[in-house]
């Protein structure tokens, strides 16, 4: 009894050689990630006004408001003040998009961002407004929570 | 090292550098390097369960030569910070990274290796694991993705290509 | 009598870190002592210096692979204390995350104690194999594979998004048919059971003394669950068994999660088939008003409770978790006392403790 | 109190009320929530009470630093594994303390449960359990020199 079990063991190990493999080819076989896959972040500039709510809900202070280096003015942001994200300290709770008023800024599915040094993870409002390879606006598809939830009007902090 | 024109009289090892570290043998060195890194299992806190996945069979980091993690710190190349450091733990990482031998890379995996995360104001633990040991890697993500995690596992495979052979 | 002190850790191979001092006589264990605290970060003090919603992505890190119970025991006293009720569809959609994630995480335990703990590597794969479609299904509700941050007092982030409910069946059949090869290699093989058997006996008087939890405390005999004694979410609504065994061995508590497994796929057939039409979330406001409210969840690592205490602000006064694995703790000195090093893993490997968990 | 209690919260309300008498203050919060005050005198006989009312563990033990009223409370959280008809209620048993010099007798002789908890609690908190078996540092690194870090005393400092 207790050698077929050992050899029923065996046998479902063995019957795996025969199966179509589970692995990926990694940096050549990507696995299709998910609509709504909260990666890193897109920034519309033309829509963000600066208000800061996104650095006021984030829980680890990952963004910061800095005025952009950039040309072209945006009237609907008069200070010129856009998110940047420290993506060491971003935990991808995404809470920041769900809260944001105006909708400017978006789910994508990067999720690489290793890095040789520390400060080349820091994304200004430009990098982050690149958009990238394949997208197509995710977030219309996402009716977030914050729609339903209260927004505070005035910012605490 | 030379005293006179023909006269060697450096010692042994420098000769095995010297001809180690010049360009056809660097090469091949630094080719047996990549393919057997070897990781320590050191979870410091969460993303070893990520870092388990990675281990795992859809992602398979064998294909790299990276042995699933074997306990031992003595055959180990590369120490991945998984996670959170704490005060307490930081010490314990160092005696960790000591032990192991040369050439050796450690990569900060997570968002709490880099630079504290979510629990960046706590009052236990280490913000910047790179105050204990030097880091050549930075990965964020909380916790980062079994790609992503391997991503720089070739990021660092990359470097070690372009590394002089006795830089360490 | 001459003993030898042994420290175990903290740098080891199993999940996680702790250290164990041990005192052998021979390889006998005379006594063990548990010294825990290399993963604590302090979540409870931070928690009261950050508001409400903050706290949600922190106060889940604990325990990742069991992300989703700690979320629903935080944001539980919450809505008690705001008088806030989740829709119904809320609270479906929350169920069925919970059983998902409570499948992983038995996959993930089961893994980690056959491939680091017992040397078998094939369950190893299996187990981490079959987690990833899980983990897929989570990602595709949530956006996230392990951290899911979703509940939010007041409902869910998300609702389920289109061709769910088709991959989840699909899902729950693959994991279904997969069941048998992970019976007949892992839990039903000679060489684990072996192992395992009359290894850390832990008597039902001594479970419930020690106060132990979740399949540690069923795998003695004591048929407690929270989702039976004290329903929660949609747990009223459906039909499902609490398995229990009264060996109380190593071996016991795996199949009790085994079990465990066949009973979840079970609830979430039944939550995806009774799914009801409506809102996902109420309007909640972000502030703890004054009071107090503990929360009760059953985890996959056993009963945990948050201890909320609010004083009117946006900011909780007093979080204090109480976590599974911390439960399980005063139970691996009492098992460990008498047993031999060679089973030390084992032992440890039975109760699924997570590190992280238990330190916070 | 509504209708909705069932009837067995109030009932142990009832037995606890009648076996501590006027020194302690019961209350049925909702379904499946009690809560006992005592003070720091009757924490053993309210426990060996309880004990033996069917509370056979502690599922939790929490300390709260009340910094404006100068009184830490520490609140056991018990419920039953033996008794059938109390797995769905908490009790929470709490002992009020001063805050200068917080001391209370251990319960560990009548919870094996809560001796982890109670370590916790001490270390956190700085409340000294008397006749405790380990009264040790649990959690916290080495060479900790602050405050107890629960208490409201730590402020978390502000980092960029």
């Amino acid at each position: 009894m207790k050698t077929m079990s050992v050899a029923g063991a065996f046998w479902e190990g063995v019957k795996h050689v025969f199966k179509k493999t589970f692995t990926l080819k990694h940096p050549y076989q990507k696995r299709e990630l998910p609509d709504g896959y909260r990666g890193r972040h897109l920034l519309y500039m033309d829509r963000c006004t600066g208000c800061g709510i996104c650095a006021w809900i984030c829980p680890e202070k990952c963004i910061t408001l800095v005025p952009a280096a950039e040309e072209k003015a945006y009237p609907q942001n008069p200070e010129g003040r856009f998110p940047q994200y420290w993506y060491v300290r971003c935990c991808f709770c995404h809470f920041c998009t769900d809260y944001c008023p105006t909708g400017a800024l978006d789910y994508t599915k990067d999720y690489d961002l290793a890095e040789y040094e520390k400060e080349l993870i820091i994304w200004s409002p430009q990098r982050l407004s690149k958009v990238p390879e394949g997208y197509e606006g995710y977030r219309t598809k996402f009716h977030g929570w914050a729609g339903v939830n209260h927004v505070p009007s005035a910012r605490e902090e | 090292m030379r005293l006179a024109p023909g006269v060697w009289v450096g010692s042994l090892r420098d000769l095995i550098e010297r001809v180690f570290g010049a360009p056809p043998l660097k090469q091949l060195v630094n080719w047996g390097r990549i393919y057997s890194l070897w990781p320590v299992h050191l979870m410091t806190a969460c993303c070893g369960a990520e870092f388990g996945a990675m281990m795992g069979p859809r992602y398979d980091p064998e294909r790299f030569g990276m042995q699933a993690a074997t306990g031992s710190l003595r055959q180990s190349d590369v120490l991945i910070i998984e996670g959170t450091v704490t005060k307490k733990m930081a010490k314990r990482v160092k005696v960790v990274w000591e032990q192991m031998p040369n050439p050796k890379y450690a990569i900060a995996m997570g968002d709490c290796a880099c630079s504290g995360g979510l629990f960046h104001d706590s009052y236990s633990i280490v913000n910047e694991v790179q105050k204990v040991i030097p880091i050549d890697v930075y990965v964020p993500g909380c916790p980062p993705r079994p790609e992503a995690l391997l991503n720089a596992v070739i990021k660092l495979r990359e470097k070690i290509r372009r590394e002089e052979v006795y830089s360490k | 009598m001459s003993t030898l002190d042994l420290n175990v850790g903290p740098q080891h191979p199993g999940s996680g870190h702790m250290r164990i001092m041990v005192r052998t006589d021979g390889d006998l264990i005379v006594e063990a002592t548990p010294d825990i605290g290399y993963v604590h970060r302090g979540c409870e003090k931070i928690a009261e210096s950050r508001n409400i919603i903050k706290n949600i992505p922190m106060l889940c890190r604990p325990n990742i692979a069991d992300d989703s119970h700690l979320n629903w025991s935080y944001v539980a006293p919450i809505e008690e204390l705001q008088g806030v009720e989740v829709p119904e569809r809320g609270r479906y959609i929350r169920t069925i995350l919970c059983e998902i994630n409570r499948i992983a995480s038995h996959l993930y335990g089961m893994s980690i104690m056959a491939g680091i703990f017992s040397g078998h590597t094939t369950m190893y794969m299996f187990g981490f194999g079959d987690r990833e479609l899980l983990l897929d299904l989570a990602e595709m509700l949530t956006g996230a594979r392990l951290t899911f941050s979703f509940f939010v007092p007041g409902g869910v982030r998300r609702d389920l998004p289109k061709g769910f409910k088709e991959k989840l069946l699909e899902t729950l059949d693959h994991i279904e048919r997969r069941l048998p090869a992970i019976d007949r290699i892992f839990v039903s093989n000679p060489v684990f059971i072996e192992r395992a058997r009359g290894v850390g006996i832990l008597r039902r008087e001594h479970a419930i003394r020690l106060g132990v939890v979740g399949p540690v405390v069923r795998g003695s005999g004591v048929r407690c669950d929270v989702r039976k004694d004290a329903p929660y979410g949609v747990y009223d609504n459906v039909d499902f068994e609490i398995p229990a065994l009264k060996e109380g061995d190593s071996l016991s508590r795996w199949l009790v999660r085994f079990e465990e497994i066949k009973q979840s796929i079970s609830i979430l057939r039944q939550v995806i088939r009774d799914i009801p039409k409506g809102p996902i979330a109420r309007k909640s406001p972000i502030v703890v008003p004054k009071g107090e409210a503990i929360s009760r969840i059953e985890s996959s690592r056993g009963e945990i409770n948050h201890y909320i205490v609010g004083d009117g602000s946006d900011k909780p006064y007093r979080v204090k978790m109480n976590t599974g694995s911390f439960k399980n703790l005063s139970a691996l000195p009492f098992l460990l006392k008498g047993a031999r090093i060679g089973d030390m893993p084992i032992i440890y490997g039975s109760l699924d403790y997570w590190p992280v968990e238990a330190d916070r | 109190m509504t209708a909705e209690h069932s009837a067995i919260e109030l009932d142990i309300a009832a037995i606890v009320r009648e076996q501590l008498g006027n020194a302690t203050q019961v209350k049925v919060d909702r379904k499946g929530r009690v809560s006992v005050i005592v003070p720091r005198e009757f924490a053993r006989d309210a426990a060996v009470g309880l004990q033996r009312l069917g509370f056979d563990h502690a599922i939790a033990v929490s300390g709260v630093d009340y910094r404006s009223e100068k009184r830490i409370e520490v609140v056991y959280f018990l419920s039953s594994y033996s008794r059938d008809d109390l797995t769905h209620v908490v009790l929470s048993l709490k002992v009020q303390l001063d805050r200068e010099n917080p001391s209370m007798p251990t319960l560990t002789a009548v919870w094996e449960s809560v001796n982890f908890f109670e370590r916790e609690a001490y270390e956190m908190f700085g409340v000294n359990f008397e006749g405790h078996p380990n009264l040790q540092k649990l959690l916290l690194q080495d060479n900790w020199d602050g405050p107890p870090p629960m208490r409201k005393d730590l402020k978390i400092p502000e980092l960029a």
